[in-house]
């Protein structure tokens, strides 16, 4: 997996650093939605035929690709199940997530 | 260049010298010569300008927030009914921090229809965060939209510049207009510091939770009290340029008088002459015309109001349920400050009814010839 | 101070009448402040307009009850209303009017000029007889007759306020003015 | 495992939506922006008023966007657009495109008279309407692009909707801006190819981007992009651009029109339609297919 | 009958019981189960009213208007943007002398985007000439809708019932469900002596000159003052049907107290328990907590506040420029009745930023250890 | 000279609509309601928002009218109505027509949105829209209703209006009302046939009149009835009903269609136009005439 | 001509004899538009046709139909010339008003 | 008074818990205030909702930092988040989870106590093993830990609150409390 540039949520500590419009200073990186997930997608990668299907419709940026081969990066997939719903090869497997 | 126009146009004159860029509004009664001239300017070229025509108030104000967003020196003027349909977008643009400028021209509230003057609309704006000037002269109209934009720019607060319906919007009076190249050095372009750019790529106005909200709304009140220095220390640069100061108030004959008038708008120029009269006649009256009421100009008020002995104050407007809305704020001003001396409410005016001297002569016989107000709203010139 | 009402109909042009005659005065240095009736205009029916002139600020921004004049742009008005309600004593009463000031029935204590406007507008091909633009031509009357301005300011204040016929309204007024 | 192949990839590889953001499991919304700025790239300015997306994009101080945004009031994504565009042109930025992005409530009711607006005036913005059929915001209540027979929280089963969606298209092709079009998030190749028209005009441009919604439907978040298909090929939305209101082109010509029995299955707004009710919803269907395909030929 | 109810749903109680004829609304978070009740209760027949889900806030105060005007009782519920995208038709209804009833959940104002409590939507109504109702219990929603139609209808002005988000909107509470055949009894049916009817053809609200308007205006006003004895009165009754009373005011040690806290909405609930403490450490405290704001109610907050030693404000609002707008309007109020005794002006709880008892010592204590509040405002709980 | 013969009356005779009021001389937008009231009769209430009706009734206490009246805010016609009918039918009153009477600027631009919703919600008013291409009532600025090369206060004759007449009518068939008509002042029995055919349907109906302002145009006020009457014949705005947004009926053939000339001529507004301007609108007229003629067949 | 209801127009005195809401009691009968008029329609019966388009196209209600023959109404004609203008046996001509 | 914080998952109800707690202690008299965090909540994303219980009037309208106890309806929050953050010593700490309360590491001044509601909601068609509908079941467990109310009355309380398969959610709750 690709190395994320790492952002930690911004908290102020006072009025006077903030800006003085309401306006963004950071990214939402820090908000790991992958805890969100109940159920996890697992590529099975040797059925898959890098259709880049999964990559086209995860809806969270979450399907990565590294080496022309799809990765799950989990600290974001909120485990919609899209990618394995639509993968051609049905290579994607909908695992439930620790229990 | 001496000039006679009318204060619509002077309103139109104030928005070409401080070379907005961007005007988006939709006419109304009695605003429309403003509209009218702005789109001749474009058209001609007098003005390097976007004229937006836009399909109501509400998208007027929605185009200049979203042009003083992109880093663009916005205008817009209206009246009334169109200031009201504003409301939700007022409170937008001062929240969002955004140094529109505003020309509103006071008309009373329907229903019934009315195009005449009282305060109503523009005072109803007071709780929208909006730096708010009152003018009693087309001269002071011109001077004050250069001025608006100057501490609106500075300190990222919309204003708004307000005059009376006809007595000012359509009454054609000598106006000096100043020149081009000193108001450009006046006011440098409008250059803030963020803007919405891809250069830049922010998100503004986003979901603010209860952990940040309200530092921003302090910080806004903050600045907001730092518009009376500003306007102080300007008004004299432009004193310096123009040789007219413009302040936060306009007092005449107040540091002697036992009786002051508290007045606004056109209605606080009248008073200026009822107040010669009397003087005539051995009152020690003075009048206090309130400017700048947003941010309301505590100090000032307290320190001009401080040896007088009674206070009267003529609202042409009305908070229902309570008291004019001067008279109230005045009173919340000066609370606490000094002696607590009498504070006489009168409203007078509202819809068009016409304030006169006599209306100021009989506030003042009715402030001499009674200890206290007694009456929580004491009523001018209404045929009870 | 001198305070001014003019009695016309709407569409008849009396603010622009009371604008170029502000125009003028304001050229010689006066204080001026001129303005329409607060109202909804509609051709045909009566209006009125006003201006003041000072030689110093003008705070009073109440409305004119007790003119010193008034000007009758419409000389049919002089029948449908009372263009004298509040007019000082030794006001004058001005009209456009083909008739003789006598032929008018008014208390003693105004005076009563009458200045054919209508006419000199006409002449001069400023609209038709029957919806003259007489605007011009009455304001070079009023200055010649309360000699408010120099025949010059006033032309050249039509000059600057005119765009469409200029000349023609120039030449109106100096003989309304010649005339009076 | 590794195979010597490249990963077909049929989309702009730019992401300018980023992760972290806030929106729902299988969110259309989501899939719909991300494929309009993939079309557009990062000289964009998005306008975006209370709308789930108001939402999605994250909580100040932060933002999951790399293009700029001005949240706007809800009812004025079209004018602050207007007046975005023409702020950046008098500070001499001719470039960026500036959009509208704004929901079905946002555009068909409470910002409609701005939409209007802007297009008489043809105002150069590009206008993205996601349409996920009510007003998912605030907790599902119906707008005016809920489809008869929905279930929303303000038409309850005992009273569903029972008016027609607006046509909104309909109502935008009225107004003869220069381009229009339909789109939905399960054809991205479609959407980021009209996209890339609507930016290569000037004017007023709309586009109408069919958005699922499995919070707001009670469809399963798995079955969004299926709905986003299924919805097209039965004709209930089908894809199709407009020139200055004239000239309709249908893109995706349907040979086998399916019925809309399965779509309204996967969805538990529609759980409570009895059959007759069904039936009537699919002669809707069929007289406004038959319409749209008459306007097409004779364009 | 006893429910656990949140408070939103107590605003749609209230409009059944009261028999709300015509019903118009657009959905706003944290207003929205106040309309979804509402189109249930519709739909199965439960309320006789005809539901109109309008397009905006601004058509649905309009359509209240409407309905008003035929004669029907027409309810709506809103928040934050859209009552402040209904201002222009506040005004309307108000001078219209329609007595529309509106539910508001207080929710700060964008921007940054806010979905959270504060009273600046509301208060910036405040010069709208409607009646205004603070809730601090969906008990008190439930009983004061139905109060407010009959405070209302008898003097043609239209009333704003105000709850805070999600501290009220959003939580469940036991609430006594009035009986309706009792709620029946207590407010008869709606019928205005005037209505738009082919019947008796009258135009309303037609052109109204500077020769009329303002006695009108003056009427409202007169009206708007009978509202406070209106209100203890039919208070009165309500009590004696219902068991409980709805007063201006609800004062809780204030007689004996040389502080007094003053408080509104749920925070003012909150007030009680911090007194209730402080008390038990000694002091003096007291709270008099507001439950009508406008008309503003100057006699009972004076004569409560008369034997305290300092007052301390706390405002979950502010107008910026000036002061809390509680602290304002009570120091405008009693303005010269009395001695002046400092008035502490506290700002508190802006975006939803929580008011704790704690908050309260903190107010209590500086009002203490202060011999005058020397700053205009003190701020709470804000991150400086 | 007294002749045996009846008067010829074409029109009910009942007047609802009084002398005294404070119209100019020669105003379309006065016939336009006489016409319409004559059709309604009394049983009727209008709802009129900001526009020179609102000034013609009369100033308070007084009306010149024999029907009753809501004077609403500019933008709320149709919302003000529906209010009033709901209101009407609670209290028991379920015959009364309640019509919402506004200008093109109360409908075209800031009254848009609330007649689209009320359009949506197909509320039961008739909503009559009279047209005199501008905003009168302020003093002539222009609307999305002026049409191309038009002048106005705020489209000076340096810069005339460059954007074409919003087509509501294509707009208002968009939302698919059960009833909507074109009709001019100066066919006055066709002003009474449709009101009274709208007046015998339900749901939202939508009446478009035609109504020459002498103010606004720099007409004389009596050449009124003649341009109502040329724009008709040269189909600048011919006359026709939709229902149902789909069936487009003609009601006035043109067989010798009459070009845009002597009716521009009329009218000081079009008094800068050089004919190359007069030619592309001349065109404009040609384009949508036919288009609409196209509509007429196919439906 | 047929007796018309002389209205008079409503001056209040006091707030008090006013209505509570801002709402019609008379009508605008009182407002006499005649005296807008600067030119006058005269009607030559003689040539009239009775064919009722003056009273038609009147904008003000001033064409009244008297034992069939039209008659203007002079109190409110404002004098727009349109029945003269229509009147296709062109018996109606417009004359200046008091001169 | 009792002041309890519940953990859960957007989409899983713990609001209704909340709710159907609060009606089954009104039911016997009490005072109560059941509130749901002030926020956004997305399916999936965690939420709290809380409940506060007295035998008088509740005029504390600020919001709970110091539970009494928690309960814990999804099981895979505990080490996402921190469940115990104000939870007042000697606090109870309920948690669904097949695990038993030793398996947690908490610190000894809290109580813990564990009940299997996923299994009994799912064995009594309450939902899927992937997303079981729990809340009734955990307020069984609540009300006998805790000893808020009699069974009966909650039972009650679920019957009125609860449309779709009322008596599958009373048997569920039943099981629970009987299972604490
Ligand atoms: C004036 C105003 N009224 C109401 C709201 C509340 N509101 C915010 S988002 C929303 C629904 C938006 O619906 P839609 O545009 O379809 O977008 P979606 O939420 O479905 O993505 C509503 C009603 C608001 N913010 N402003
Ligand atoms: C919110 C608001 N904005 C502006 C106005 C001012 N206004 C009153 S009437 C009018 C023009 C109306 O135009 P139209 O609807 O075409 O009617 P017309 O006057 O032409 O008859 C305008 C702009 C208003 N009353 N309210
Ligand atoms: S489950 Fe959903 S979020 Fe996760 S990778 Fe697949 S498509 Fe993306
Ligand atoms: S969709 Fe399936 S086959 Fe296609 S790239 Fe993804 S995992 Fe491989
Ligand atoms: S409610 Fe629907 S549109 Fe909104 S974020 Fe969730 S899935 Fe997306
Ligand atoms: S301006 Fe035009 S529409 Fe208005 S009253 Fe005069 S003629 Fe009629
Ligand atoms: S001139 Fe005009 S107003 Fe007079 S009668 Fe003829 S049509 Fe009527
Ligand atoms: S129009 Fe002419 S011919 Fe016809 S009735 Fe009138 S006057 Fe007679
Ligand atoms: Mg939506
Ligand atoms: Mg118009």
């Amino acid at each position: 997996m690709k190395p994320k540039k790492e952002i930690k949520k911004i908290v102020f500590q006072s009025a006077e650093d903030m800006p003085t419009m309401p306006m963004s200073i950071g990214n939402m990186l820090w908000n790991k939605t992958g805890s969100w997930r109940n159920i996890r997608p697992e590529i099975r990668l040797e059925d898959c035929i890098q259709c880049g299907i999964c990559w086209k419709f995860c809806p969270d940026m979450s399907i990565e690709i590294e080496a022309e081969w799809p990765v799950v990066n989990y600290d974001y997939c909120k485990g919609c199940g899209i990618c394995a719903e639509e993968c051609p090869a049905k290579c994607i497997v909908m695992v439930e997530e620790r229990k | 260049m001496k000039k006679v126009i009318m204060g619509n146009h002077a309103l139109s004159y104030g928005a070409m010298l401080s070379r907005s860029q961007v005007i988006a509004a939709y006419p109304i009664t009695p605003q429309t010569q403003v509209v009218e001239l702005l789109s001749e300017m474009c058209a001609d070229g007098t003005l390097n300008a976007k004229f937006i025509k836009v399909e109501s108030e509400h998208s007027a104000m929605a185009a200049c927030i979203g042009a003083s967003a992109a880093g663009a020196r916005a205008f817009t003027a209206t009246s009334s009914q169109g200031l009201a349909l504003m409301h939700e977008m007022l409170h937008w643009a001062s929240g969002g921090r955004l140094p529109v400028v505003l020309g509103n021209i006071n008309r009373a509230m329907a229903p019934g229809w009315t195009i005449w003057t009282d305060q109503n609309d523009s005072l109803s704006q007071r709780d929208t965060g909006w730096i708010q000037f009152y003018c009693a002269s087309n001269q002071e109209v011109v001077d004050t939209v250069i001025q608006a934009f100057k501490v609106s720019e500075a300190l990222a607060i919309p204003s708004m510049v307000v005059l009376d319906a006809f007595a000012l919007s359509h009454t054609y009076e000598v106006v000096d207009i100043p020149d081009q190249a000193k108001v450009d050095a006046y006011l440098p372009p409008f250059n803030p510091p963020y803007r919405v750019t891809p250069d830049d790529p922010r998100a503004f106005g986003g979901l603010t939770g209860p952990e940040h909200y309200m530092e921003l709304r302090f910080k806004l009140q903050k600045d907001m009290e730092k518009v009376l220095e500003m306007i102080e220390r300007t008004g004299r640069e432009y004193e310096k340029q123009f040789g007219r100061y413009l302040g936060l108030v306009d007092d005449y004959l107040c540091d002697d008088a036992e009786i002051i008038l508290v007045t606004s708008g056109t209605a606080g120029y009248t008073a200026h002459v009822a107040v010669d009269e009397m003087r005539d006649h051995g009152l020690k009256v003075g009048n206090l015309r309130i400017k700048v009421f947003r941010p309301f100009p505590f100090e000032i008020v307290r320190r001009l109001t401080q040896s007088a002995k009674k206070i009267a104050v003529v609202d042409r407007n009305i908070s229902y349920g309570h008291h004019g809305i001067f008279a109230q704020e005045l009173k919340s001003a000066i609370y606490g400050h000094g002696d607590c001396k009498p504070v006489f409410g009168f409203i007078a005016g509202l819809g068009g009814r016409d304030i006169t001297p006599a209306s100021f002569r009989e506030v003042v016989d009715f402030t001499i010839s009674h200890d206290r107000p007694e009456e929580e709203i004491i009523w001018i010139g209404v045929k009870k | 101070m001198i305070e001014i009402r003019f009695h016309g109909r709407g569409g008849q042009g009396t603010v622009v009448a009371s604008k170029i005659l502000a125009d003028a005065l304001a050229k010689e240095g006066n204080f001026v402040q001129a303005y329409p009736e607060f109202g909804v205009e509609r051709r045909g029916a009566p209006v009125i307009s006003f201006i003041r002139i000072d030689d110093q600020q003008i705070y009073d921004k109440s409305r004119i009850y007790a003119p010193d004049h008034v000007v009758v742009v419409d000389p049919t008005l002089v029948e449908a209303i009372d263009v004298t309600e509040g007019l000082k004593d030794g006001g004058w009463i001005i009209i456009n009017s083909d008739k003789k000031p006598a032929d008018f029935k008014f208390p003693a204590k105004f005076k009563v000029a009458t200045i054919n406007a209508t006419e000199i507008a006409v002449r001069n091909k400023l609209g038709t007889l029957a919806t003259p633009i007489v605007n011009t031509a009455i304001t070079g009357a009023i200055v010649k007759i309360l000699n408010l301005t120099k025949l010059e300011t006033l032309l050249a204040a039509i000059g600057d306020a005119i765009t469409v016929k200029p000349q023609d309204n120039q030449t109106a007024a100096r003989e309304a003015y010649e005339k009076s | 495992m590794k195979k010597e192949k490249k990963m077909t990839l049929t989309l702009p590889v730019e992401e300018l939506v980023g992760s972290g953001n806030l929106a729902c499991q299988g969110c259309g919304a989501n899939l719909a922006l991300r494929y309009v700025l993939k079309a557009l790239g990062q000289r964009t300015v998005l306008c975006i008023p209370a709308c789930c997306w108001a939402v999605i994009d994250g909580a100040f101080p932060h933002s999951c966007m790399s293009v700029p945004i001005y949240h706007c009031a809800f009812e004025t994504a079209a004018s602050t657009a207007t007046g975005v565009k023409a702020g950046l042109e008098m500070v001499g930025d001719l470039e960026t495109t500036v959009v509208a992005w704004a929901g079905d409530g946002g555009t068909f009711d409470i910002g409609l008279q701005a939409l209007s607006g802007a297009a008489e005036r043809n105002d150069d913005i590009i206008y993205v309407c996601y349409d996920n059929e009510a007003y998912m915001n605030t907790g599902i209540q119906r707008s005016s692009a809920t489809p008869t027979g929905a279930w929303t929280t303000t038409t309850p089963v005992k009273f569903p909707k029972d008016r027609p969606k607006k046509d909104i298209d309909a109502i935008m092709a009225a107004h003869r801006i220069p381009y229009l079009a339909t789109a939905s998030i399960s054809y991205p190749e479609d959407v980021v190819k009209k996209t890339k028209k609507a930016k290569s005009i000037k004017g007023t441009r709309f586009i109408h981007i069919y958005a699922p919604c499995p919070t707001g439907w009670k469809s399963r978040p798995e079955d969004a992009v299926k709905l986003g298909r299924m919805v097209v090929q039965n004709c209930v939305f089908p894809l199709y651009e407009v020139e200055h209101g004239e000239k309709y082109t249908l893109n995706m010509k349907i040979k086998d029109k399916k019925p809309i029995d399965d779509y309204l299955k996967l969805q538990g707004r529609f759980r409570h339609l009895k059959p007759e009710q069904i039936k009537l919803m699919q002669e809707e269907v069929d007289h406004n297919w038959a319409r749209l395909l008459k306007k097409c030929e004779s364009a």
